[in-house]
């Protein structure tokens, strides 16, 4: 499956190797994991939620733009939720083409989007505290980012 | 009629809840559901201002101007941040 | 061991999990592979021949100015030699950065000077011949490509 | 002074051999040392222009104007094409 939110830890490669069509010569696999400073802050783990459902047509929404905009033949996304410790894997983007400049483009641009519109949300938390991360707004009240 | 809200994350912990079920008037609008999940959960507002929050129906993104039918699944949450 | 000729079959993964330090956040990863038709035309399959200590040198030399001109922390280039079906890899360059928008540049740098600069060549098979595949040269008689 | 050659891929059928040892005058250079390998091989530049090769002198590029030393190891190849 292309698209999946998962409380197992990802493997890396597996997922890079779902997309692999025979008119394809390069996959690019964006890796985002936990890291142990932000800002000088240090965490002790991370706690990712989602709104599951809404979660993965937002993501299919994505691919399918991604697959409009650039000249690519497939993409993976897969999202872990749940405790993740230092390192961990929490989500992962691979994007296959024939030619390798749209699948650089194409994971980069998706992993952009990815965090402005899937509704998943991160905990942080440190030593002395905990927080849910809020990303960026500059919208209307209720209404998704432009 | 009634309609079930959802909450995740920072709005779950400040709703003190995941789900709830509200009485909204007919005929109701994305805009007038928003204000009235706000005016039933202040504490939502309370370290924010609305313009912070989404709103999804049937777990799409609001456009604005929707209307609201029985049994829609409606949910409220703060700017995502996965990844 | 971040660089590495091989005539095994390469983890994706394996290798983009060597680069993961603890203040990083991404890691990109391109897996470049055999694409069965290359303009029009079907490959059977290919063969990667290289001069391996001088190539080893070659992404050694690589690495150190993708990280002098990105704010990257670590890549790991690995090679594959020898017959390749369609669809395995020949290539993996991961790339891990604090800030994901460096580790696509890097990437993305590296696979292009490889392909210039790093002494492997490959030889195309079809149903009906062979040829050895030439890259692009402007430069001067031996002197390297500018 | 004698060297060893390399040649890989389309050199090496071309060549022959992956490997020989030629003899150079004292002193060489790398243009010189270059223009030596060609006249031993013809077949190099039967199907292409010397430009279109490249030579590293004990597995370095060169940039033109070294002196070759006894028991260099020089090589001899065209334009890469991994990846």
């Amino acid at each position: 499956m292309n698209f999946e939110i998962t409380n197992e830890p990802l493997d890396v490669g597996e997922i890079a190797r779902r997309v692999v069509p025979e008119e394809c010569g390069a996959t690019v696999t964006l890796d985002g994991y936990v890291r142990r400073f932000t800002k000088g802050r240090e965490t002790k783990h991370l706690v990712y939620e989602a709104y599951e459902p809404m979660a993965l047509k937002e993501m299919e929404k994505l691919a399918d733009a991604a697959k409009e905009k650039f000249e690519i033949s497939s993409v993976g996304i897969v999202h872990r939720l749940g405790k993740l410790e230092i390192g961990e894997t929490s989500v992962v983007i691979a994007v296959s083409a024939p030619h390798r400049r749209a699948a650089f483009e194409a994971c980069e641009w998706l992993i952009k989007e990815l965090k402005r519109t899937v509704p998943i949300w991160k905990k942080e938390v440190y030593a002395d505290g905990e927080v849910w991360v809020e990303g960026e707004r500059d919208g209307n009240a209720g209404v998704p980012p432009a | 009629m009634r309609v079930k809200v959802l909450f995740f994350g920072a709005t779950a912990d400040e709703a003190g809840t995941n789900e709830a079920e509200i009485e909204l008037n007919r005929p109701s609008t994305s805009e007038s559901a928003f204000e009235a999940i706000l005016a039933k959960f202040p504490a939502l507002t309370t370290n924010r201002k609305p313009e912070d929050l989404l709103f999804a129906v049937n777990q799409e993104y609001v456009a604005g101007g929707e209307s609201i039918a029985e049994d829609d699944v409606l949910a409220v949450f703060t700017a995502v941040s996965g990844g």
